[in-house]
């Protein structure tokens, strides 16, 4: 889930954060709340325009997966809908059950329930799915998809996707996707042990031929789930009431106990706030995610127990990092002196201190327990946040006999690549300030629109020094972690680390990692190469972060679903 | 002897303004008679114009001060009600401005304009009637095709023809007195005489009075009877017209009249001038205004700057002055200024 | 005055064609490739390059812009296959981001900054006049003090500022109103009003500013005016020359004014609808700021000036109804 | 001796010589006279003082509104203490987030808002000028192609368009040598503000141009044989400065407003540099956390936009001091 919450990541940078995933179960909120029931209309406030997508082949956003994933639409496995660690048990959804892999892990099979429908009331075929997973190949129309998990299916040659597919390009995606009645089968180039994971993206989830619109089906999917749309209107409110065909005995997970869900767009963010900390009348069904930094101290500590209790604070699935282009910084003494320098516990700070997480040591979260294990950090490196000036002025010093010509651009300035909203600014303030005690200069190049800041720093012709990034696992395995980001051929790797010397080793050990079907042994694997990427500082690790949301006094099952980092929408209730 | 229809005594008027009090009007008296008509001249800032407003308590109720009494058909005009007042304003004294271009309300027809003031004080009259009283007004002034420029508006009529309508609203109540505040200033020269003698013509059917403010003593001189000279706020002369241009009785009318510069002389080039600055209202100069500027002031003395020189009849005939000079030397000298 | 009419409205189309060319060419310098923004993360070059061909944003400017104009009468097809779609005249254009037709759009949009507009001229010009004439009846008192003191701040505040101050003092610290939520007044007219009456009230309170001064001199000033003193002369009441002779004078040049910057509310309430989060125009076009949609933009500009052009026209009519100088020259 | 009522009598009282002070000594005279004009003009200088020599002051007085003060905020990063954070060391309290002094701030964003305030007023007035100037005078079809540009500046939506060009413009400028970041994007707010501004100066010149244009003393110095520059230098513009000073005064204000509203739109000043508007802005999302900070910057802004005002009032009323006659 990648980029997941990206632009609130990005604006609210700082600030945000995610879970873990199997054992991140420090959420507070969801007990207590007295038995649910049914009725009422749950209220989203958000300050998006729009959900990125609804199309399921192109949401491949946490809180946007977890929103349409519990209200609209099945996919074929599906996390619990729980709080804490069971919410990261995969069961099946559309599927009878998790999904059973080939002894070489290449060949997964699923069945389909009886009694699944789309809200028209035609049964979902598995041809409806077969047909679903095709789109995401069609990357001219269905923008944004999870496309890395397309590369797992053997098809032979190139598939374009089903609407430019010749009929042969056609018949090599039907021997890799193929039906048997209720039995879909995913044959798969290589081991994948955990591909049950994999079909728990909505790219997995069925379409009915016969409805794709194409680029329109994004502003309105046919429903699979408890609930149907009933109107989208962007910057104004998407609104859901119940799909009638949709049958609580083929859904273990999903109670939909509102009768209806209104997402509320555009909203301004002190705005949204405001209103839950108000808990006015028509705002006491109401929930949003994430809080701003200025308002945790009220909200948390402010010494109103009834408010506190309508939030949670907790680990989020994300990792926050800043990338170091390191085509141009090549030198290592340079890198380890602008890490020295940086002064991390200002900028934690000016996130809202502790709620923003606390400082990473790499850039695998403690909640991936296999894969993880605290990494040495860089020798001076103070554990405390606070700048070490001193280390940091004799790595530049060494910079200058070792690497001059680095040394002199980083002296000249570094080009910081930011998006420009009020937090970044402060955020900025803080680089330019810690950086010119070690001597370097820091030159911002402002992103106005904080959405064009993730095309602008992949843009491979954008000359950054420095840009920072933030990411979560798409499952409980590193390996949508390190290989994502500082491989080469990672989908979001900002390092430009190809040239490093050592990088042909890394790219071997990450081989070896995913090679390794023992997860105990792979997960020592990861941690190795965690400890690679902090000994190399291709990139410097941030905060592990922490996330906090809140909700109306009205509302129950507000807990925070695990895998997602958001708030198991289609099972809130009203009180 | 003829009625008295507006009586003025010690009218003086000052105003507030950011720079100090303007003291515009100081201690003006005079009386005046059906039928009459009396002209009251001076430079700008003399008082003549603010001396008009005030017989209708026209100027600023916020910042000016009028003190004295203006008697209008047996009602003090500065000392009764504001309905008292309007009822007097139209019906017993009427106005006719300098500039009959802003004097006409632009967004009105003229035929309502006239409409309207003869309604204020006429409220149960028909449509009809008032219709009728608006022609009539309009033939009168000499309008030509009334039933249809009553219909139009006042930026359809030449300068001439707007003054006219101005005199049509002003008489459409017959009032007994009018005061023509320079009406002639902004028309042509051949237009003024039109209306002057419309004015006139006007005057002797309704026998009502007149005065006629102005700066020109060309005016003047066709039309009133009796002539008030203002200099600082101050009548400084009264005079019959002929006793004025024969035998002026005060220095500041013999430069006044020294000034209208023979055509030689404006052919030779040569423009005759009072020397000196007109006073500040502000602070009008001690005892005589004028004597900065008086060529006899050195003659009188110390007198003429330290005490204000009452209005007194000068022995030798009807004129008065308000000079310092001896009656003896102010008729010769007065004589002797004419003929020159 | 027909012919006056005609000839008014014929010139306030060739200044929109103007309008609409230089809207283009400003636009066409942006640093943007409006293809990029067609298929989000996954763009390759390739892709790029067909879409730009597909939407026609290879053709040099002026055919573009043609092909534009030719939409507005006939409708645009873009694209063909599963990306087709279609706008039906008058079309201005196709969001990508959105994935609508920037007509649709606007439609959907325009009724709420109408709604927002007129409702806060309507207070302004109440306000305005109103204090504007009392401050002139009151000259150099303390209410017209007052009125001048509020005239300074208020055209000199920003918009945001005052809007959230307003927003957070009325709902969350007075608890007055609740939070603006904005509905149909034709589905809910409570909480439409709910929803309008502050950024009526912020966008009356900033824009009656500069009514109240035009008001209050203009008042000022047609006291001075002999004609005011003529009726004085005639008896009238002063409450009759307040009304006929002095406020109706004030008010000419108002329309003028007052018209120009209701159409400038209709092309631009971006500040107020960003803070009451209001789904209107003023948002739309904001958001195509930031998200570089540029046929969204040009959409919106052009209905902002068609509402300003439009405003003029009607401005000078509605001159020449009020003064009988223009309309019979 | 006849009298009679030719020319050469009328008017007679007229050609009595006047003289006296000049109408700019009496203007001062007023204008000084009225005490809260001079308070106010105080006030201004007190604020370009401030600016001119805030680097200066802030070294005399400790503070810098780039150091950063983690010190003095708490674990949420809110400043600890009452007030936002007012101390002995931090006489307005510091910035949440940051740790920066509000006040050395604000002293410094007192540049970049009266420089935005006064480049911007110069250039839109002085284009303005010009142009109101040139088709008040020419007339005819100069006249006419200047109204019709005129017609087409108003009939953009102003602040959409400023808004949208931000960004591309100022990269445009820097391309052309404008040094980047701050003053590119100063100077981009200063031309856009006269693109769109000059209209409603020219306006008010326009028409003031053409009624001028037809007084005796223009005409009589065209009679003379001045040329046209002659006129409009020495004949026109001294006339035209009564409304061109209240033009000046208001619409100053007016441009520290826009900057602050491109600031909150996030196309103001780059960090870290300070102005009214970022602050402004920043401060308006502390309304519950820290409302020291919420006015701070308004009230900075307030006092001075008030100050104009009065002093535009002023400088009206001392210039153009209206025949006070009004009956009502």
């Amino acid at each position: 889930m990648n980029m997941r919450r990206s632009i609130v990541a990005v604006s609210v940078a700082l600030a945000t954060s995610v879970i873990a995933a199997s054992c991140g179960g420090s959420s507070s909120g969801g007990s207590g709340d007295g038995t649910p029931k049914k009725g009422g209309t749950i209220n989203i406030l958000s300050n998006a325009e729009q959900i990125a997508h609804l199309d399921p082949q192109r949401n491949y956003t946490g809180d946007d997966l977890a929103f349409a994933g519990s209200t609209i639409q099945r996919s074929l496995t599906t996390y619990k809908f729980a709080a804490g660690d069971a919410g990261s048990e995969v069961v099946g959804d559309l599927a009878t059950d998790a999904g059973t892999a080939s002894k070489d892990g290449k060949t997964w099979t699923f069945t389909l329930k009886d009694g699944v429908k789309f809200e028209d009331g035609s049964d979902i075929t598995c041809a409806d799915v077969a047909y679903g997973v095709s789109r995401t190949f069609a990357t001219d129309v269905i923008t944004d998809g999870p496309s890395y998990a397309m590369t797992y299916l053997n098809v032979e040659g190139e598939y374009p996707g089903p609407y430019k597919a010749t009929a042969a390009q056609q018949a090599a995606y039907d021997k890799a996707v193929t039906c048997d009645g209720k039995t879909i089968t995913f044959n798969l180039k290589s081991t994948v042990a955990d591909f049950n994971y994999t079909t728990t993206l909505l790219a997995f989830s069925p379409v009915p031929k016969a409805k794709d619109t194409g680029e329109k089906y994004d502003m309105h999917p046919v429903a699979s789930g408890p609930y149907k749309i009933e109107s989208y209107e962007v910057g104004k409110s998407l609104v859901l009431v119940r799909n009638d065909q949709w049958s609580a005995d083929t859904d273990t997970e999903r109670k939909a106990y509102a009768d209806s869900i209104v997402y509320n767009f555009g909203l301004d963010e002190s705005a949204m706030d405001e209103r839950l900390i108000a808990d006015a009348a028509e705002d006491q069904t109401a929930v949003s995610a994430g809080i701003l930094p200025e308002n945790l101290q009220t909200i948390f500590e402010g010494g109103d127990k009834a408010l506190t209790d309508r939030a949670v604070n907790y680990y989020d699935p994300f990792v926050t990092y800043t990338n170091l282009n390191v085509k141009s910084l090549s030198c290592i003494d340079v890198r380890k002196a602008i890490y020295l320098a940086l002064d991390r516990d200002a900028l934690r700070k000016a996130g809202g201190g502790p709620y923003t997480g606390d400082f990473a040591d790499g850039f695998i979260k403690p909640a991936l327990a296999l894969d993880y294990k605290k990494a040495t950090p860089v020798e001076g490196l103070h554990e405390d946040g606070t700048p070490n000036v001193e280390a940091a002025k004799a790595a530049m010093a060494s910079a200058e006999t070792n690497c001059p010509d680095v040394a002199a651009h980083a002296k000249a300035g570094l080009s910081f690549y930011y998006p420009d909203t009020d937090i970044w600014k402060k955020a900025l303030a803080i680089w330019i300030d810690s950086m010119s005690k070690a001597g370097i200069k820091i030159k911002p190049e402002a992103v106005g629109d904080p959405a064009q800041y993730w095309p602008t720093v992949m843009n491979p012709e954008t000359n950054y020094d420095i840009a920072r990034g933030g990411w979560a696992p798409d499952w409980a395995n590193a390996s949508t972690v390190i290989p994502e980001l500082f491989t080469t051929g990672g989908g979001f790797n900002l390092t430009r680390n190809a040239d490093d010397p050592d990088y042909k080793a890394f790219e071997t050990k990450i081989e070896e990692a995913r090679n390794t079907l023992d997860r105990t042994e792979q997960g020592k694997k990861w941690q190795e190469l965690n400890q690679f990427v902090v000994d190399h500082l291709w990139a410097l690790p941030g905060t592990f972060t922490r996330a906090q949301s809140m909700w109306g006094s009205k509302v129950g099952g507000a807990f925070q679903w695990g895998p997602f980092g958001a708030f198991c929408y289609g099972n809130l209730w009203v009180k | 002897m003829a009625e008295v229809v507006l009586s003025v005594r010690n009218l003086s008027v000052s105003f507030n303004t950011p720079d100090g009090v303007v003291h515009a009007v100081n201690d003006v008296s005079f009386d005046l008679q059906a039928g009459e008509t009396l002209g009251i001249v001076g430079e700008s800032g003399s008082g003549k114009s603010v001396t008009a407003g005030s017989l209708m308590r026209l100027n600023n109720s916020v910042t000016a001060t009028t003190t004295g009494n203006v008697v209008v058909n047996g009602v003090d005009v500065l000392n009764c009600t504001e309905d008292e007042v309007r009822g007097i304003r139209g019906q017993d004294i009427a106005m006719v401005f300098q500039d009959p271009l802003s004097a006409l309300n632009p967004y009105y027809s003229v035929g309502a304009q006239i409409a309207e003031a003869y309604q204020v004080h006429h409220a149960d009259a028909s449509k009809d009637e008032v219709e009728q009283v608006v022609i009539d007004m309009l033939t009168k002034v000499g309008i030509p095709h009334p039933e249809t420029r009553l219909h139009q508006y006042p930026h359809q009529f030449s300068g001439g023809m707007r003054q006219r309508i101005v005199i049509a609203i002003a008489l459409v109540n017959k009032p007994k007195v009018l005061i023509a505040d320079e009406p002639t200033t902004a028309l042509d020269v051949t237009v003024q005489a039109q209306i002057l003698d419309l004015m006139m013509d006007l005057q002797r059917e309704t026998n009502m009075a007149i005065i006629l403010i102005t700066h020109d003593l060309g005016v003047v001189a066709e039309v009133a009877r009796d002539v008030l000279v203002m200099y600082g706020g101050r009548v400084v002369e009264k005079a019959s017209i002929n006793d004025l241009f024969v035998a002026p009785t005060h220095p500041y009318s013999w430069g006044l009249l020294g000034a209208v510069s023979s055509l030689e002389d404006l052919q030779r080039g040569h423009l005759k001038t009072i020397a000196g600055t007109p006073p500040s209202l502000i602070s009008i100069p001690s005892g005589c205004a004028f004597h900065p500027r008086c060529e006899f002031y050195e003659g009188v003395g110390s007198r003429c700057s330290s005490e204000v020189p009452e209005l007194r009849t000068i022995s030798s005939g009807q004129s008065m002055s308000a000079c310092h000079l001896d009656d003896v030397q102010i008729v010769s000298i007065g004589k002797s200024k004419v003929l020159q | 005055m027909y012919l006056f009419i005609a000839r008014r409205l014929f010139f306030a189309v060739l200044l929109l064609l103007a309008v609409s060319l230089v809207t283009y060419l400003l636009f066409s310098v942006l640093p943007v490739d409006p293809a990029a923004l067609t298929c989000g993360k996954n763009c390759k070059p390739d892709l790029i390059a067909a879409n730009r061909v597909r939407l026609g944003y290879d053709k040099p400017v002026l055919e573009q812009y043609w092909l534009f104009l030719k939409g507005i009468f006939v409708g645009r097809d873009y694209g063909m296959g599963q990306a087709a779609f279609s706008c039906p005249a008058p079309s201005l254009g196709y969001s990508f981001s959105q994935h609508q037709c920037v007509t649709t759009l606007i439609g959907k949009t325009f009724p709420v900054t109408a709604y927002l507009s007129l409702g806060a001229f309507v207070l302004w010009m109440l306000i305005g006049i109103g204090s504007g004439a009392v401050a002139a009846l009151n000259k150099g008192k303390w209410q017209d003090r007052l009125a001048n003191a509020f005239t300074a701040v208020g055209v000199s505040l920003p918009t945001f500022y005052v809007g959230l101050l307003v927003l957070f003092s009325v709902v969350i610290w007075l608890g007055i109103l609740p939070f603006p939520h904005y509905a149909s007044p034709f589905e809910d007219p409570i909480a439409f009003f709910q929803a309008m009456i502050l950024p009526w009230l912020t966008l009356a309170v900033l824009s009656a500013a500069s009514y109240t001064r035009l008001t209050r001199n203009g008042m000022l000033e047609a006291m001075n005016e002999d004609f005011v003193r003529l009726g004085v002369a005639k008896g009238l009441k002063r409450s009759v020359i307040l009304r006929k002779y002095v406020l109706r004078s004030a008010l000419v040049p108002i329309v003028t004014i007052a018209g120009l910057d209701f159409a400038a509310l209709l092309g631009g309430a971006i500040i107020t609808e960003s803070v009451f989060t209001l789904p209107g125009m003023g948002k739309l076009s904001i958001r195509a700021v930031v998200e570089s949609d540029l046929p969204v933009l040009v959409g919106t500009t052009m209905v902002a000036a068609v509402f300003i052009v439009l405003a003029n026209v009607l401005v000078d009519i509605l001159y020449g109804v009020l003064d009988p100088r223009v309309r019979t020259k | 001796m006849s009298v009679s009522t030719s020319p050469r009598v009328a008017n007679a009282v007229e050609t009595i010589s006047i003289e006296g002070k000049s109408p700019r000594q009496l203007a001062w005279q007023r204008f000084r006279g009225d005490r809260l004009a001079i308070f106010a003009a105080g006030v201004i200088a007190t604020y370009v003082f401030i600016a001119a020599f805030a680097p200066v002051i802030c070294a005399v007085l400790g503070i810098s509104p780039y150091r950063l003060d983690g010190a003095a905020l708490n674990d949420f990063g809110l400043p600890k203490g009452s007030f936002g954070g007012v101390s002995s060391e931090h006489w307005l309290g510091v910035e949440p987030g940051t740790g920066r002094d509000i006040l050395a701030r604000l002293m410094y964003g007192a540049r970049v808002s009266l420089l935005v305030g006064f480049l911007g007023t110069l250039f839109t007035t002085s284009l303005g000028i010009v142009i109101g100037v040139i088709s008040g005078y020419k007339r005819g079809k100069v006249d006419a192609v200047i109204g019709r540009i005129t017609d087409l500046t108003l009939a953009f939506p102003s602040l959409l368009l400023i808004i949208a060009l931000t960004r591309p413009l100022t990269q445009r400028l820097e391309s052309m040598g404008v040094p980047e970041g701050n003053p590119a994007r100063i100077v981009y707010i200063i031309l856009v503000l006269g693109l769109f501004g000059w209209v409603y100066v020219a306006r008010v010149v326009r028409g003031q141009t053409l009624s001028l244009r037809e007084r005796e003393f223009v005409e009589a110095a065209r009679a003379s044989g001045a040329g046209t520059r002659r006129i409009v230098f020495k004949e026109l513009m001294p006339n035209l400065w009564a409304p061109i000073i209240v033009i000046v005064t208001l619409s100053l204000p007016g441009y520290v407003a826009t900057e602050s509203t491109l600031s909150f739109l996030g196309l103001g000043m780059l960090p870290p540099s300070a102005s009214w508007g970022a602050m402004l802005g920043d401060s308006v999302r502390y309304y519950r956390a820290d409302p020291t900070y919420l006015f701070i910057p308004g009230i900075a802004l307030i006092v001075l936009v008030l100050a104009f005002n009065v002093v535009g009032d002023a400088v009206r009323d001392a210039l153009d001091p209206k025949a006070d006659r009004q009956s009502l």
